[in-house]
């Protein structure tokens, strides 16, 4: 049983993402709008000492904004022709579709990550300090588990039902808070902004690693009911 | 274990018959020795608050090439949809390959195969690629892909177009595919013929034909009625969400 | 509040009975109560003057909100894992959420004028403000996948995952925020906290309050589950209509 | 009383919502309900 889910889930995250590689969605479309979104931020913001204050926060909100549409991506893949309905009746596991899911997520996501920080390195003049980079890996990787977690539970809900692509931010941006301010605050330590000190971001991993897993083990056993019908 | 489709080399172990199902039949046109591959008794089934199934009784045997007929509307769909254990009944019994759909959904849904408007195919990936997903969440052998590819005659350029630049029959051919992937015994079709050109429903037909003989059962709801009359071995009328009137012997 | 009309066929109007009438009544005289000891009787606070007035309807409503969203947990777990997937349980979820819904919305805005006047802004980013809007935002979002389509019992188990969901989500929003605001220790320097210290009329005052608003919660909470149940019999009833009709046109 | 408006407002807005939500719920309760024989109300 174990093994069968394990072969599904990577079959499905091998699938999401080989259809990414493939139609270019990813690179040709959510990595410019993020980018445009930071260079807006700039206009936005106009001084270069408030960006650099702030720059965790912008990246980690860009992430939050692109997830609505890497999720909703990920979901209409499944739902353009039937896919998922096929999945679901030929009594496929729900939870290794969702574990699949969430893998492909997780692996974009940290795509979108990496563009960013790169992004804002060069563009808000940020820079990585030595001792913060493994504070910043990690907390990034809990964080990022946390929203494909909760994007893949909310994304598969919202997939059943037409005209309701609106819910989707609705459902997810309150429960994404916590990850918002946890990876925020950690990657300011990382950074160093503000005067901090990398040890003031352990509390903060701690934050994220709970709630991945969480909605980790809550969505493998939610995901099922919820887009069945 | 029962043999499935070009396929009886197969190593993963199918669940197995749950035996003989209570032999409802009211009208003589089951021989009760066969087996049962679909009783429907009393069935209310909603869509979107509709009753599009008004209590219907159907009985198919294994084996069968069953054909649905009647107008637009008429519930032939939602038949296909409640065997296939994707739409839930609101009323009465169903009993699919001897599995109670109320209890035990997972075994229906891994036997049964659903091909509807939509294929369930990912478009962005090629013919090959769709069927070697399905063969892994399966657990199916690359022989039995090479097998359905022979069966449903996808040709080395089929094979390697992405989906959504192929033509609806040959769409439609890689869906049938994934139905002998998945070893499925009781194939549900919702308007094969839609869409096909004169070969391509020659080959469906002989397709269907080749599927029953090897002991898969065969429910098609078409409008295609000359076409699929000759193929079925018989036909059930449904209007307004009932069996119409006197034509139960088809 | 409305006039009441004699009653014709039945001697239990819409969706009331003896019970919820008897209620109804207490929560009223309770209601009438909170006003009389909140904004006369009750003295002021030292530090906080009349303001702390407020506080007699502010805290029993966050209050009633949290046992609400607690009701709506537990109606969606007996839906979700009862053996007979309870239409009721469901009902009762859904009636909580909304009248803590409607709660929390009075918690904001009360608040937000007691802010107004001890810290001299509207909003402040305070553990347990932040916390509230959040979960407000999360309920209303329950209360949309409560309005979507499909079939009773589809929207029943898809309504008690996410009110399960939402309710997880309160201990990790709130150490979250918690979290966040204890390590920019600056925001708690801009005015006196909300907690003051209750002398003995003051702590009844606010009893009252609670007292009063879980009579009310208990009464709404009774009427707006019957109201549900009357819509899911209507639209059964309105399954039988549509099948007789749906075998006419099918000509037997 | 100081800062009576805020104070006032904050019962009245309090109050009103209150009696708004049940006021809704009443008339929908009736409207529905009344159309149902006693028998036929389950909380009976």
């Amino acid at each position: 049983m174990a093994n069968q889910r394990r072969r599904l889930a990577l079959s499905v995250a091998r699938k999401d993402l080989r259809i990414e590689r493939r139609s270019h969605v990813l690179t040709a479309q959510i990595l410019p709008f993020t980018l445009v979104t930071m260079v807006l931020f700039a206009f936005a913001l106009d001084a270069t000492s408030v960006l650099q204050r702030v720059a965790p926060g912008l990246v980690w909100l860009a992430v939050l904004f692109s997830m609505m549409i890497v999720v909703q991506r990920a979901f209409a893949v499944e739902t353009a022709d039937g896919a998922l309905d096929a999945l679901r009746s030929a009594g496929a596991d729900m939870s290794g579709v969702f574990f699949g899911k969430f893998i492909a997520l997780v692996v974009q996501l940290i795509i979108v990550e990496g563009a960013l920080w790169i992004a804002a390195v060069l563009l808000y003049g940020i820079e990585l300090r030595l001792g913060g980079i493994v504070l910043l890996v990690t907390s990034s990787i809990s964080a990022t588990c946390g929203l494909a977690a909760i994007g893949t539970i909310y994304g598969g809900l919202a997939s059943g039902i037409q005209g309701r692509e609106s819910l989707l931010p609705l459902l997810v941006l309150p429960v994404a808070s916590p990850v918002l301010i946890g990876a925020t605050r950690s990657a300011e330590a990382a950074f160093g902004i503000g005067g901090t000190v990398a040890s003031e971001g352990w509390p903060w991993l701690g934050l994220l690693t709970v709630f991945a897993v969480a909605f980790v083990v809550v969505g493998s056993f939610a995901f099922g009911p919820l887009v069945d019908d | 274990m029962r043999g499935y489709l070009w396929s009886s080399n197969a190593n993963v172990v199918r669940v197995e018959d749950g035996g003989e199902s209570p032999s409802v039949c009211r009208v003589n046109d089951v021989p009760t020795a066969h087996r049962n591959a679909v009783v429907m008794t009393d069935v209310v089934a909603m869509t979107g608050g509709f009753p599009a199934l008004a209590g219907i009784d159907i009985q198919v045997a294994e084996g069968e090439i069953v054909l649905l007929a009647g107008p637009n509307g008429a519930g032939k769909t939602t038949v296909l949809r409640v065997c296939a254990g994707i739409q839930p009944i609101a009323r009465g019994s169903v009993s699919v390959l001897g599995f109670d759909l109320r209890t035990d959904l997972a075994h229906i849904r891994s036997n049964v195969g659903f091909v509807g408007h939509r294929n369930g195919l990912y478009e962005d990936l090629t013919p090959a690629e769709n069927l070697d997903f399905w063969a892994k969440v399966i657990g199916a052998s690359p022989d039995e892909v090479d097998a359905a590819i022979d069966v449903m005659a996808l040709n080395a350029r089929v094979r390697d177009t992405p989906v959504s630049r192929l033509s609806a029959g040959q769409r439609r051919r890689v869906a049938l595919a994934v139905l002998v992937i998945r070893r499925a015994r009781l194939w549900l079709l919702d308007e094969p013929h839609a869409g096909l050109d004169a070969s391509g429903r020659d080959e469906l037909d002989g397709i269907l034909r080749r599927a029953a003989a090897s002991g898969a059962t065969v429910v098609l709801a078409s409008h295609e009625l000359e076409r699929a009359t000759a193929l079925a071995t018989r036909r059930i009328t449904i209007s307004g969400g009932v069996i119409d009137g006197g034509d139960r012997n088809g | 509040m409305t006039t009441i009309t004699p009653t014709t066929k039945s001697s239990h109007r819409g969706t009331g009975t003896t019970a919820t009438r008897v209620i109804g009544l207490l929560a009223t005289v309770m209601c009438a109560w909170l006003v009389v000891f909140g904004l006369i009787l009750s003295p002021a606070d030292r530090d906080q003057g009349d303001a702390v007035r407020i506080m007699y309807v502010h805290v029993p409503s966050v209050w009633l909100a949290y046992l609400a969203f607690i009701v709506t947990a537990a109606g969606s777990a007996i839906h979700l894992f009862g053996r007979r997937h309870s239409l009721q349980a469901d009902r009762v979820a859904g009636a909580s959420a909304e009248i803590g819904v409607v709660f929390m919305g009075v918690t904001l805005v009360s608040g937000m004028l007691w802010g107004r006047i001890t810290w001299g802004v509207y909003w402040q980013w305070d553990a347990r403000l932040t916390t509230t809007a959040l979960l407000f935002v999360s309920y209303i979002g329950y209360l949309a996948v409560r309005n979507l389509d499909g079939t009773r019992e589809q929207l029943a188990r898809r309504s008690a995952i996410v009110g399960l969901l939402a309710v997880l989500e309160i201990p990790l929003v709130h150490w979250s925020v918690k979290l966040w605001r204890s390590l920019h220790q600056e925001a708690t320097v801009l005015g006196t906290d909300l907690d003051v210290s209750l002398d003995g009329l003051m702590l009844f005052s606010l009893f009252v309050g609670v007292v009063a608003f879980t009579l009310v919660f208990v009464w709404l909470l009774l009427h707006r589950a019957r109201t549900m149940a009357v819509v899911d019999l209507a639209a059964q009833r309105r399954l039988d209509d549509a099948l007789i009709a749906r075998r006419r046109e099918g000509g037997n | 009383m100081s800062n009576a408006g805020f104070i006032i407002g904050s019962y009245v807005l309090t109050f009103g919502a209150i009696i708004g939500f049940a006021l809704r719920t009443i008339r929908l309760g009736r409207k529905l309900a009344d159309d149902l024989d006693d028998s036929e109300k389950p909380w009976l």
